[in-house]
């Protein structure tokens, strides 16, 4: 049972982590807490549903279409809801406020379009396959959206860290005023982090939609906590602290399912979430409280 | 400037003390004597053919019942497919003019969007129109705990079609349910599983913070305890959750006979698949109640739903007689096969109809006294009746997925 | 008085639930007042509720003492909260009394599990709570609170608050302790919402751990963001017009939530402090002075 | 190449900088001196696009930029050393002077410039891979400088590089400036030291309270009692 | 007798000292300048001494009790108060209420007497507001009791940043920039009332660009560059000095005196 365990933590963790992503790049490039991702992240698996069943797409094809319709949405969000906050400086309350009205929006109105039902991709969009090693049980779905996530992970750490976009965004996040002083045009490159955030909640919407059954508008919401204490336990803003951070919550919660009791499974993710605030607020990998000075 | 927004605050204040004081003095009491006649209730609604008995009606030409029911929020899914088998009772009702020559049914609805509050706010606002004379609802157990004694304080009755937790109609003698609740259900199912598969040992999973599926837990484990089967481990999950491959990775390894599981249709179907990825298999069959019995279970689930025993009150398998008369309509209006809250909806506002035909009357206390009197009433349902506690008693069906859906389970 | 008791027959539930929300409105503010993002309020108001309806279903208290109880419960539990929590800033603030908000739930669906005991009926929630809430006591209790907020303003604990919200270091230098203060603030929220609770138990009869989770903590946010935090006024006439707003939105049938999130976003970008702006006032009483 | 007229800024109610009219001819270094507060910072980042000015024209090579973003000014070829350097801390050496020619889309010349600049500043190129912000005052100075030369400005404004470094460190800075100088490229520059800042000017403003108080070639100035008065009194 | 002593105090962040061993009193009763130029650390030794940061090594010394670890309420009550070089007032309030929130701790008065209102409350609140009134004469801002603050000129806002600070009844007043943004008219005013409070017996540290004031107010100046004191002594003592001279002129003038 355990090594089967481990199997369920590590897929869990690639999920979580794949989640985490967007919503902590939102939080290091611009601080903003934005509590409208996991809504993005239902809107990117509609989108994939739609494009599935109603355009007949394959889903090799619907996944970057979902990726790009929420990568759109998340401009519209950052448009709408966050532009206007950014030009008069408001503090963290109103842009915090303002993802939680943009999340009702967007929850409301994928409940009007699609239903409050929930629904899933096709049978035959997947081949089902089991691989069996020793007792320890594997789908060829879960070994590709691992697979995905961690290209995603690398991908989105090589875009941060290795390319010119990266360095731009890095800078707009340590200080708009120097960014802006060397030739970054700031608007641009948040647009542009909104777009990645977008497009990362979407294509986790439509993997997950994938490996769970149950797109629905309201997918997002228990989605929402265990993604913040992801992103807290690797220290708000930190890429690679959501990763750890995905994979030390999964870890935490079927160890706690396996060796204690299930009642506890949610419990031990928000005590883990109190202690590690109190202990290292800035997260396992964060950096001191100067960075966002 | 703080100096008048006080003044403004207390005026404010003023007025509303001097409503609650006229509120409270114009509080409406039941007055009206019962009607003392017991008429033989049974007429079959859904048989189009037999012609209503007609006699001087006491009846007003419209007659209103009022349906509070979750129509947004996360459990408008439920509130819809019940819309659904009202409005095609309240059709059934005016086209076969079963409450007499130019009497109309009309169905008021009110959204209570899953919330206790709103489903307060809504019986108020109902009890207070002069017009209503049942109302169907709510969707929900915990509004109905909320809201149902509003009701039995202004002596309103009301009908619900849903609500399958314990403790719903003894909130008083106006409260009445045409939904089995899980504890006429469940003891069926185990009963007979236990005799079909020889259960000795079961797993259990639940949602442990959901009313439905925690009072569904209760239920199986006093009927599980009761046949004497070992329960090996209770495994729970939260509303919402989407892995349940921790709990299932260990209930594999205890090896149990079957697994229990109490849960929504959409959470059970991804159990169903999550164990058999994991490599459980399928002769140890999944045994729930209520909340499987959907048509989402095999549409999510797939093959993996295939041998899941469901428990039920009604099933579009049932052999029911009026239930084939009922789906065909059902069919024929919406295009689709109801589901079982659609069914339980559409028999409680025939029962509520036939209440008030039989009462002759729209007084509150007479319709309340004649819906006690409803005994083998030819429903889809079955032969229905009201039990002492205004509970329905009619036979529940085991149900078996077989080749995609549900059919009844045979052994 | 026909009309009136018309509507007090139809609405007198909307307009308790609006009295509890301005309840609730008060106790975000303390928070607010002082600079302090918390999300914890919804968690109080749970423990408010459980406590008082525990103690009048199984010890027969009166209202006055089960309310109290209820209260000073969730005034404790804030206490021994904020003993670590108030030293996290903004966000990690909000985050930490999120995950408190969501640890209430969790305790009070597992609590009869674990203890054995049969008091707050797990998920299905604890019901047949007799109605002892009236509008009178209600109102009784909301003019105390509004005559306190006037005293507390001009006070010297209130302007420590105002002091803290408006620069913390500066406020230290002065010699305020700022750590305590925002104890006072944090522990006066949790009591006031302790004290909504143990009302919402005793009128909805009903008290259910799902009451009390991440909704219920943006609702009472949502109170204070749109009346405003600048008066203390502000967050009770939030309450006021968002309890009010979904019964006049019925109309919208399901369409309902999207207007309520689309005023949120709205208020916040272009009304940044809220409907009620002691400034406005000000220019109004100005002018009028002028004149 | 730039030319300010009759520019005013105020702070909400107060006029930080009020009717100051200047020229920077290409070629030269331009120095404004003065007091704390005299509003030399304001002025600078007024040009940089930080802060709108209330009235008055900038204009860069005949063109009118008072209303453009700090960003689109940069793509004109404006380059800027800030006060209190600005180091993007986070960021490693390499990755801050790459991002000094975020502008530019000539790679190679870019991979060029960032060699000159290793030989020029050797500091850099054993830190080049260290976070910025771990390094000393003096060094981070360097890189900033370094970072604002990649971008192969036309005009490079420096505000008081000098501040809080140590006098050999200094030294070393004003010997960088007169090398750009002599690479052709136009400097503004403010600065507080004004004897050293007057060594490498082609001509000086004296500001005060907001005001031009004196306009004269530097040569003039530099043992002027005026310049000592302005700084520490009498 | 030494009122404040800082014993090798550092105070680094990242990798720059921005206070480097620094060591120095001020005596008690006697006006201490503080000068140097920009980023030579001044404000990161004032935000050290009432506690807003604490130094990475050394100690701070008040009254003969060492304060490097206290929190600044604790600082502030021993008897530390200070301005702040980029205003900070309390915006919205008036310039009474801003006076009167520094006297929080002469205030006695619970939550509690204030809900009830008791007399004794009543009667705090009166002695409060009429020594906020006190110290608005005494700076010359009467007239603006009731104006919001930010709504003042930046001299008018020095000035009540000094009565809010002279409202905790300090022993000790630091002083960061209190000129910067006024005329000499205002600058002349304020130096008397320096030379008045010391007069009166109160200690000050006082950071200053403008000279002239500095040479009027001083009893003693410390120079300060690049996080170390140069220089310390008369004002006489340091304008003649080539350090100082060199960190304001520049280092050739050090080469040429």
């Amino acid at each position: 049972m355990f090594w089967q365990q481990v199997v369920n933590a590590i897929w869990l963790g690639a999920v979580y982590s794949l989640f985490a992503l967007g919503y902590t790049l939102i939080f290091g490039v611009l601080g903003i807490l934005n509590l409208a991702h996991p809504s993005l992240y239902m809107w990117g698996a509609f989108i994939g549903l739609v494009c599935v069943t109603t355009l007949h797409l394959p889903i090799w094809l619907a996944l970057p279409v979902a990726m790009l319709g929420s990568g759109i949405l998340g401009i519209l969000l950052d448009r709408i809801a966050f532009k206007p906050l950014r030009a008069r400086h408001a503090p963290h309350l109103a842009t915090l406020i303002s993802s939680i009205g943009a999340s009702i929006v967007l929850v409301n109105i994928a409940q009007g379009i699609f239903g409050a039902e929930v629904s899933r991709f096709p049978f035959d969009i997947f081949p089902v396959h089991v691989f069996n090693f020793g007792g320890v049980s594997v789908t060829l779905l879960q070994l590709t959206i691992l697979g995905i996530s961690l290209v995603i992970m690398v991908a989105l750490r090589w875009l941060i860290m290795g390319t010119r976009q990266g360095q731009a965004m890095r800078a707009v996040a340590y200080n708009t005023v120097t960014a802006a002083r060397l030739g970054i045009p700031v608007d641009q490159i948040i647009m542009q982090t909104f777009f990645i955030a977008g497009a990362l909640a979407g294509a986790a919407g439509v993997l997950l939609g994938l490996a769970f059954n149950s797109i629905s508008p309201f997918m997002g919401g228990p989605m929402n906590l265990k993604g913040l204490t992801v992103i807290v336990l690797g220290g708000l803003g930190n890429i690679e602290g959501a990763v750890i951070g995905g994979f030390i919550l999964a870890f935490s919660e079927v160890m706690s399912v396996a060796y204690l009791s299930s009642d506890l499974r949610d419990a031990v993710s928000f005590v883990l979430l109190l202690i590690i605030l109190l202990v290292r607020p800035n997260g396992l990998l964060g950096h001191s409280s100067t960075k966002r000075a | 400037m703080k100096k008048t927004s006080l003044t403004v605050f207390v005026l404010l204040m003023l007025i509303s003390i001097l409503v609650t004081a006229c509120g409270g003095a114009t509080t409406p009491a039941p007055t009206a004597e019962p009607v003392g006649e017991a008429p033989a209730a049974t007429e079959a609604p859904a048989a189009a053919t037999e012609a209503p008995a007609v006699a001087a009606s006491n009846l007003p030409a419209e007659i209103t019942l009022a349906a509070v029911h979750d129509l947004s929020g996360a459990t408008a899914l439920y509130g819809t497919a019940i819309q659904k088998g009202i409005d095609l009772a309240a059709k059934q009702i005016n086209e076969q003019k079963f409450l007499g020559e130019g009497i109309t049914l009309k169905i008021i609805y009110e959204d209570a969007a899953g919330d206790p509050k709103q489903a307060i706010a809504a019986y108020e606002k109902l009890i207070a129109n002069p017009d209503v004379a049942v109302i169907l609802g709510p969707t929900l157990s915990n509004e109905a705990k909320s809201a149902d004694p509003l009701a039995q304080e202004a002596g309103m009755p009301v009908i619900a079609s849903s609500n399958t937790a314990s403790g719903i109609t003894e909130i008083g003698d106006f409260i009445f349910r045409t939904s089995l609740p899980e504890s006429a259900v469940i003891p069926n199912t185990i009963k007979v599983t236990k005799a079909a598969l020889g259960l000795t040992k079961v797993a259990v999973m639940y949602g442990n913070d959901d009313a439905f599926t925690q009072s569904g837990y209760d239920v199986f484990k006093a009927a599980l305890e009761a046949e004497g089967i070992e329960i090996l481990t209770e495994e729970t999950f939260a509303k919402g959750d989407t892995d349940f491959s921790a709990q299932l990775t260990k209930i594999q390894s205890l090896a149990p006979d079957a697994i229990v599981v109490s849960a929504l249709a959409e959470e059970a179907a991804n159990i169903m698949v999550q164990a058999r990825t994991l490599g459980i298999p399928e002769t140890i069959r999944f045994i729930g109640g209520n909340g499987f019995n959907s048509p989402k279970l095999a549409e999510i689930a797939g093959t993996a739903a295939e041998g899941a025993i469901s428990g039920a009150a009604w099933n579009v398998a049932s052999t029911v007689p009026a239930s084939a008369t009922f789906v065909e309509a059902f069919n024929a209006e919406y295009g689709a096969n109801p589901d079982q809250f659609a069914t339980q909806a559409y028999t409680a506002a025939w029962v509520a109809a036939l209440a008030i035909k039989n009462a002759d009357s729209v007084d509150h206390a007479a319709i309340r006294d004649a819906l006690t009197q409803i005994t083998d009433f030819e429903s889809p349902l079955g032969m229905f009746s009201f039990d002492a506690n205004r509970d329905p008693i009619h036979e529940p069906v085991v149900l078996a997925v077989t080749n995609g859906a549900f059919d009844v389970f045979k052994p | 008085m026909n009309v009136f008791s018309e509507f007090w027959a139809t609405y007198s539930s909307v307009v308790q639930f609006a009295l509890i929300n301005m309840l609730l409105g008060i106790s975000i503010y303390f928070t607010l007042y002082t600079g302090l993002l918390s999300l914890a309020n919804a968690g109080f108001m749970g423990i408010g509720a459980y406590v008082s309806a525990v103690l009048t279903i199984h010890a027969g208290t009166p209202l006055p003492v089960s309310l109290l109880a209820g209260a000073l419960s969730a005034a404790l539990i804030g206490w021994l909260l904020g003993l670590p929590v108030l030293r996290l800033r903004e966000i990690y603030l909000a985050i930490a009394t999120l995950g408190f908000g969501e640890i209430v739930r969790i305790t009070a669906v597992n609590f009869d599990k674990f203890s054995g005991l049969n008091l707050l009926g797990g998920a299905q929630g604890l019901s047949g709570i007799p109605k002892l809430t009236t509008p009178g006591a209600l109102l009784f209790v909301l003019i105390i609170l509004s005559i306190f907020l006037v005293q507390f303003h001009k006070s010297r604990a209130g302007r420590a608050l105002a002091a803290i919200r408006r620069d913390e270091s500066v406020a230290a230098t002065m010699g305020i302790d700022v750590y305590q203060y925002k104890m006072l603030a944090f522990v006066l929220g949790a009591f006031v919402a302790g004290l909504a609770g143990g009302f919402s138990a005793h009128l909805t009869r009903f008290v259910g751990p799902t009451d009390f989770s991440f909704n219920a903590a943006v609702n009472i946010l949502a109170f204070a963001v749109l009346g405003g935090t600048l008066h203390w006024s502000g967050a009770m006439v939030g309450a006021a017009i968002l309890t009010v707003l979904p019964e006049a939105l019925r109309f919208m049938k399901e369409y309902r939530g999207v207007v309520n999130g689309v005023i949120m976003v709205l208020v916040i970008i272009y009304l940044p402090h809220g409907l009620i702006n002691p400034k406005w006032f000000q220019r109004v009483f100005s002018k009028r002075r002028a004149q | 190449m730039l030319k300010v007229s009759n520019l005013c800024v105020n702070y909400g109610a107060i006029e930080a900088v009020r009717d100051l009219s200047f020229e920077v001819k290409a070629g030269q270094v331009v120095a404004i001196i003065g007091a704390n507060g005299a509003g030399k910072s304001t002025t600078l980042n007024t040009i940089g696009g930080l802060i709108s000015p209330a009235s008055g024209k900038i204009e860069l090579e005949g063109r009118d930029i008072s209303g453009l973003r700090s960003d689109q000014i940069a793509r004109l070829g404006l380059a800027q050393v800030p006060e209190g350097r600005e180091v993007l801390a986070t960021l490693t050496v390499e990755e801050n002077l790459r991002l000094g020619a975020y502008i530019r889309n000539d790679h190679q010349a870019i991979e060029a410039d960032l060699q000159s600049m290793f030989e020029r500043f050797p500091i850099l190129k054993t830190r080049r891979k260290q976070h910025a912000g771990l390094m000393s005052g003096g060094e981070q100075q360097m890189m900033v400088v370094a970072r604002a030369l990649m971008a192969r400005p036309k005009l490079l404004t420096l505000d008081e590089p000098s501040m809080g470094l140590a006098p050999l460190i200094v030294n070393q800075i004003f010997e960088i400036i007169t090398e750009i100088r002599a690479q052709g490229v136009t400097l503004l520059l403010v600065e507080q030291n004004a004897r050293k800042a007057l060594q490498v000017a082609d001509y000086a403003y004296v500001l005060e309270r907001g005001q031009l108080a004196y306009a004269a070639p530097a040569a003039e100035l530099r043992d002027d009692p005026k310049i000592v008065a302005a700084y520490l009194g009498e | 007798m030494n009122m404040l002593a800082l014993k090798r105090v550092t105070r680094h962040f990242g990798g720059l000292a921005a206070v480097n061993e620094i060591s120095f009193e001020a005596e008690s009763g006697q006006v201490t300048g503080l000068i140097g130029p920009n980023g030579a650390g001044k404000t990161t030794l004032l935000n050290l001494i009432s506690g807003l940061d604490q130094p990475t090594s050394g100690e701070i010394h008040f009254l003969s009790q060492p304060i490097h670890k206290l929190p600044p309420h604790k600082i502030n009550q021993l008897g530390i108060a200070r301005t702040y070089q980029n205003i900070r007032l309390f915006a919205e309030m008036t310039v009474l209420d801003n006076i009167i929130v520094g006297m929080h701790t002469q205030g006695k008065a619970s939550l509690l007497d204030a809900a009830l209102m008791l007399p004794g409350y009543r009667a705090e609140e009166k002695r409060l507001r009429e020594q906020a009134l006190q110290l608005t004469q005494r700076l010359g801002l009467e007239k603006f009791k009731d104006t919001p603050a930010d709504a003042l000129s930046y001299g008018d806002q020095r000035r009540v940043e000094i009565a809010r600070a002279l409202a905790t009844h300090p022993k000790f007043l630091l002083l960061d920039e209190p000129a910067a943004g006024m005329n000499d008219a205002e600058t002349a005013r304020l130096g008397e009332l320096i030379l008045s409070l010391a007069k009166e017996g109160l200690t000050v540290l006082v950071i200053e660009h403008d000279m002239p004031f500095i040479a009027q107010v001083c009893d003693h100046v410390v120079a300060l560059n690049f996080g170390e004191v140069i220089a310390r002594g008369t004002m006489d003592e340091i304008k003649a000095n080539p350090l100082v001279v060199a960190a304001y002129l520049g280092e050739e003038e050090s080469a040429n005196a």
